[in-house]
């Protein structure tokens, strides 16, 4: 059977990178599964075929464990990001402040998409969200909030560093700091229902040639 | 098998009320447009269930409010032959025919080849309704409701959309049925030369309720009873043939008067039933010499009656059986008519031939 | 069908084959469910009717994901007929027959609603005229009113098939979005779109679905003049 | 106003290719079941296009294939009563009448109030046709077409589904139609009692092909021409009313010779067409004496054609036209019958009421 | 109402009232449109019928999210017709008319078809008999057709009405999610999705759109048997 690895879709472009190397590395056969994490998540829930679960936030990898589907000792954060405000390019850097104060806001839903709670979280603690918030424009993903300012249909968006990394029509304008948020983590692990191929993968995961290939595509390794 | 009807309906604009029985033969519902005809005709189909009522075919019972019973149209094996022909449009005409012998379970091909040819279907079997003529879809209807073996057969009109030679070819079919088959046969009709011809029973309607119902020849010969106007009265008498001459002209004998008719069909000895329409009679005092007419019937007037307008009908007691004329009543004044007197009635060969005699 | 997947890339093919696969069962196999449901709908008066309606539309009603995770409940392994289907060797969770499953169910109201309409439109005095001829009720409706609503079914049909080609979110949900399994071309058009840049293969997968589903549609224009014909007698 | 029509339209059974004009008054299309009197009269109305062909109406160019024009049926203004009633389901026996009136552009409600009367549709106003008898349904297709205010009118059998009283009472409407307003009316009939009453011209048409046109009397009274059997043939005469009589009958003057019929309506010095049946005319050598029938007619036989069967066609040349009497062989033998001899023709008062009476 | 916002909360009300407006005027905005898209393609042979028949089933074909993104490319600020129109002071994006307009194009294949099997089966022969007497097309469409396929219209909006309840990915897109704007049931659906243990929210939008859904069918029930009668004439 092959090794199948649900992972956030927002990591499809580096994780198909990842997943050749490792198919190449170990010669085992790998599937990766997108979807959005709550999607995979309830999944899991019901008893999806999944070996590895890769989660865009610590909330829904609490969830699963809750459900004792983890296999206990394997959970670990594996990646980091960053949060950042884009435009439209080409756009010079400037401050927080100073980019935030006109025009429409594209973001993840906040009350719900990972991305998007963190953007809220750090508005509030800088104290703009107030300010901010007649102005947002929710979008279903972040991905979608990085298309509407790359199209221009928004002139700024609140997403991750790595989503403007591999965005040519897109420029960093301001960055949060990392400590206006929660810390972003894409936490991984093992599930009971994983078959014997699994933990060859999971350290092939955690392994520095994969982080990387990780940071090649922006991310960060968690430590 | 005899039919027994009895149903009640009641619309906002119309009540049907009737009660009647259809014995072996053909029954024949006669009344004006919007008498009721179809509304029953449905009933007894059981396309329509009336608010109450009773239905008896033949010793089952088809339908009984008060019983809770109502056969469902596919097993009361009652065929039916629209007013409008319902055809089915995505199948051809021969696919239309033999539709009702798939589930009548019989599939001989001497009766559908019966009736392909009198209904003059041949050419007609691989087309579809939609390339039909009025006509053509009449007969493909009438042929259909034959194939399915049914033990009642329901034509509403089945003729009205027929020209003359199509029709005289096809009563026969009819009279076929009604005598050597035994199926009982529910016929609406507005034709008096129809009703004569086919009727062995005439129920009349009038607004929904049966004004009059019977032997065809006593309703038909009741002068009181002309729900179609007083032009379509006539006497029915029995003759029975007695000679084929070989000038094409056939002789009866109708209780001892000779008749002459053109040639009809069937064996010496045969009972044969004539309509004299009580238009076609002339009277004369004395008998008459010299005139073309072959037919001179003597008789005795048993009652005079003005009917509206200038006419009148004069009824006459004969050998044959009750002769009905009706002339003007000038001519009675002029030629002193009155009950008990000796007349002559004379009629024409052809204005008793085919439709009008059985055959 | 090389050239296509030498353009379209594996991946993509399989997709594309998946999708057609998913999409002719889902059709095929609900077809009789539908037009049984039209039927009962337009012509049988049953308590619980107005409640077989609304569950028939709710998939049109609900947003597709809610579908999805309905049928994961209750399709699902530990849902409450899964787990006897899957006793019995049926499962549909995460196989591509649960994606046939999710199309035809999200697809099944377009479907019941076409047939029904066309049930609606058939002459009752056809129907009795056959019924006179000894027909029952299921022969009347063999051989009177299933060929006059055909043109019906097949619209039924082609609207099934194009809902199932386009169908997302309850497939996604249902089945997630398993490469060779269940990836349909809609969940990889989804994937792809997630990553940025992708915009060629995005534009790729959504001209393929165009092309099969406008001949899809050129063909069943072409059957149902043909039928409409047919059942005319024109 | 005159139709002008020549068509042709092949099938891959049928081919109609026919060629007549319609001069005001009634143009009878007469013929057997399926000889293409309804894809003539489709063609005329612009609901079929032939092949090739032109149609042109009081100059008004409807249809010519070398000129490439077909006007749409709606710029047509032909009235058209259907052979099957094609009412509107959805709009009331009411709306039904109306709906062409909102096109001719009038609205008069005294013509809207006859025409209700005339068809006796007062009592159905508010139903759908859904609650109509088959009867009532042709009888509101009737209204529906002359109301709309047409050019000309095309009415295909309207009466087929009518008893006896109700033709009675719809067809002097067409005779008004015919003789009051010079609407060219295309009549398509089976009977030859609405023929012979109605038709000022007659087109008879045999598998697709005109095989004779010309004036009704013409037609009719021509032996050879007996599309729907030889019981139908008789002969046309006109005669001049001259008295009413106070027992309610009329005379009327047929080229010198008196003929009683029952009341006409109508002035003193009106021209009526009358038609004397073949079937219903009685010969004899000497002048009959004490006879009920009334019309006695004396001529020249001028020649006696045998028919099929048992009879024969004797021609008269009178005073009052060309007659024509159907008897037997056998008393043409009897009589001694040839050309050239004088004899008289006996005919009933009521054998020439109505409907045969243009009254 | 108080007690129904008071038991969904201010957010999930304003959602369901933006839903409900959203869906009622996709449907009746888009009726006519779909009215004579259905009778042009029944009825008219024109060069590019067979493009046109493409392009509105489009949106059931490609996964919503794909018609969201050509919304966005066509009718968004920077889009093809978006920019003309915003001079005029029409704008999509972003507004509760946007969602409307997801909502429409994802309903109108539904519509069109709907109607367009009515057409199909109305008898040629009441409309020939319709212009004998004088009435144009236009006319005989007006009073002959429109009012026997009414049915099938009804049958069409009702489709479209809870096609347009349940449209989510396509109206996201276009329009993303501003509360008291363009977020309509689906997407506050989404959004509870989207939170570990919100599943009590989502049963009661869910019980919400459920409850609409099916009112908005019995209603239609209702209506349609009586113009069924009402075309019948029985
Ligand atoms: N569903 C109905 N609702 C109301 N009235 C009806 C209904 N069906 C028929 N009628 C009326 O009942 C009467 C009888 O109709 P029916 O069709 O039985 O007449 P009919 O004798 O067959 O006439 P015709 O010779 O014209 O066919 C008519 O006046 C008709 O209008
Ligand atoms: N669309 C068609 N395709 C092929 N044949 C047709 C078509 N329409 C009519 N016909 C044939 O043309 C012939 C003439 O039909 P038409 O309806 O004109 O007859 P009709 O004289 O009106 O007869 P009826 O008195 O029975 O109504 C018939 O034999 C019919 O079968
Ligand atoms: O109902 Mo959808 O929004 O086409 O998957
Ligand atoms: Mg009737
Ligand atoms: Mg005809």
């Amino acid at each position: 059977d092959p090794v199948r690895i649900a992972a956030p879709v927002s990591l499809k472009g580096a994780f198909d990178a990842v997943v050749a190397k490792i198919v190449k590395d170990l010669g085992v056969e790998i599937v990766p599964v997108y979807g959005g994490t709550s999607l995979l998540a309830r999944q899991i829930l019901t008893g999806a075929p999944y070996d590895i679960f890769i989660s865009a936030n610590a909330a829904w990898m609490d969830e699963v464990a809750d459900s004792g589907r983890l296999v206990p000792g394997t959970r670990h954060d594996l990646l980091t990001n960053r949060l950042v405000v884009a435009g439209n390019a080409p756009s010079p850097e400037r401050p927080l402040d100073d980019a935030l104060t006109e025009g429409q806001i594209a973001m993840a839903l906040t009350d719900a998409i990972p991305a998007g709670i963190y953007g809220k979280q750090a508005l509030l603690s800088i104290g703009m969200w107030d300010d901010v918030e007649p102005r947002v424009i929710e979008t279903a993903d972040v991905r979608a909030a990085l298309a509407l300012v790359a199209r221009g249909e928004v002139p700024l968006g609140i997403v991750y560093a790595t989503d403007v990394f591999a965005e040519e029509r897109v420029d960093i304008v301001a960055r949060f700091d990392v400590m206006s948020h929660d810390p972003i983590v894409y936490p991984l692990a093992m599930l009971t229902s994983a078959g014997t191929d699994a933990l060859r993968v999971m350290a092939a995961l955690s392994s520095d040639e994969v982080g990387e290939l990780f940071a090649a595509h922006g991310f960060q390794r968690a430590d | 098998m005899t039919l027994a009807v009895q149903i009640q309906q009641k619309w906002p604009s119309f009540a049907l009320d009737v009660e009647f029985d259809a014995p072996p033969g053909i029954t024949v519902l006669f009344g004006r447009s919007g008498s009721g005809k179809t509304s029953a005709a449905n009933a007894v189909a059981g396309l329509m269930r009336p608010d109450t009522g009773r239905l008896v075919l033949g010793g089952r019972i088809l339908f009984d409010t008060a019983a809770g019973i109502s056969l469902p149209p596919h097993r009361r094996r009652i065929g039916y032959v629209f007013q409008d022909a319902r055809l089915f449009p995505h199948l051809t005409v021969r696919q239309n025919l033999t539709y009702g012998r798939w589930f009548a379970g019989r599939d001989d091909d001497i009766e559908m080849d019966r009736v392909v040819e009198m209904l003059g279907l041949a050419a007609l079997l691989t087309r579809r309704p939609s390339a039909l003529s009025g006509g053509e879809k009449s007969r493909v209807a009438i042929g259909r409701a034959l194939l399915s073996g049914p033990d009642l057969l329901i034509a509403d009109e089945p003729l009205a959309a027929l020209d003359e030679p199509r029709k005289a070819e096809i009563l026969p079919y009819f009279e076929w049925l009604r005598d050597e088959t035994g199926l009982p046969i529910l016929y609406v009709s507005h034709s008096v030369t129809e009703v004569a011809r086919l009727a062995t029973t005439v129920v009349v309607l009038e607004a929904g309720r049966v004004i009059r119902q019977g032997d065809a020849a006593e309703v038909l010969g009741d002068p009181t009873v002309t729900p179609t106007g007083i032009r379509d009265v006539g006497a029915l008498i029995t003759a029975r043939l007695v000679a084929h001459h070989s000038d094409g002209l056939s002789e009866l004998d109708a209780g001892g008067i000779p008749l002459i008719l053109p040639q009809i069909s069937g064996s010496l000895g045969r009972e044969v039933r004539l309509r004299l329409p009580a238009q076609d009679m002339i009277l004369s005092r004395a008998r008459p010499e010299g005139l073309s007419a072959l037919n001179v019937i003597p008789g005795t007037i048993i009652s005079i009656r003005d009917g509206e307008g200038p006419g009148a009908l004069v009824v006459l007691e004969t050998a044959a059986g009750r002769v009905l004329s009706r002339i003007t009543r000038r001519s009675v004044a002029a030629m002193g008519l009155a009950s008990g007197m000796t007349c002559y009635a004379i009629v024409k060969t052809v204005a008793i031939a085919a439709p009008d005699a059985g055959g | 069908m090389t050239g296509i997947s030498g353009w379209l890339g594996a991946e993509a093919s399989a997709a594309l084959a998946l999708s057609l696969k998913v999409s002719v069962v889902a059709t095929l196999v609900s077809l009789p469910f539908g037009v049984l449901t039209a039927f009962a709908l337009a012509r049988w008066r049953f308590p619980g009717r107005q409640i077989l309606n609304g569950l028939v539309h709710l998939p049109l009603v609900l947003p597709p994901v809610v579908t999805g995770y309905i049928l994961l409940l209750t399709f699902g392994r530990s849902g409450v007929f899964g787990g006897a289907l899957a006793e019995l060797g049926i499962v549909f969770a995460f196989r591509w027959t649960g994606a046939a499953l999710a199309a035809a169910i999200m697809a099944f109201p377009l479907m019941v609603r076409a047939v029904r309409l066309s049930i609606d439109a058939v002459d009752p005095a056809l129907e009795a005229a056959a019924s006179t001829l000894g027909a029952n009720r299921l022969w009347v409706f063999l051989t009177v009113t299933l060929p006059l609503i055909l043109p019906g079914i097949l619209t039924g049909a082609v609207l099934a098939f194009a809902k199932a080609m386009g169908e997302f979110g309850a497939t996604i949900t249902f089945v997630a979005n398993i490469p060779g399994e269940t990836q349909t071309l809609p969940t990889a058009i989804y994937s792809f779109l997630q990553v940025p840049g992708a915009e060629p293969e995005v534009v790729r997968l959504v001209l393929i679905s165009v092309a099969v589903a406008l001949g899809a549609l050129a063909l069943s224009e072409w059957l149902s003049v043909r039928v409409a014909r047919w059942v005319a007698g024109r």
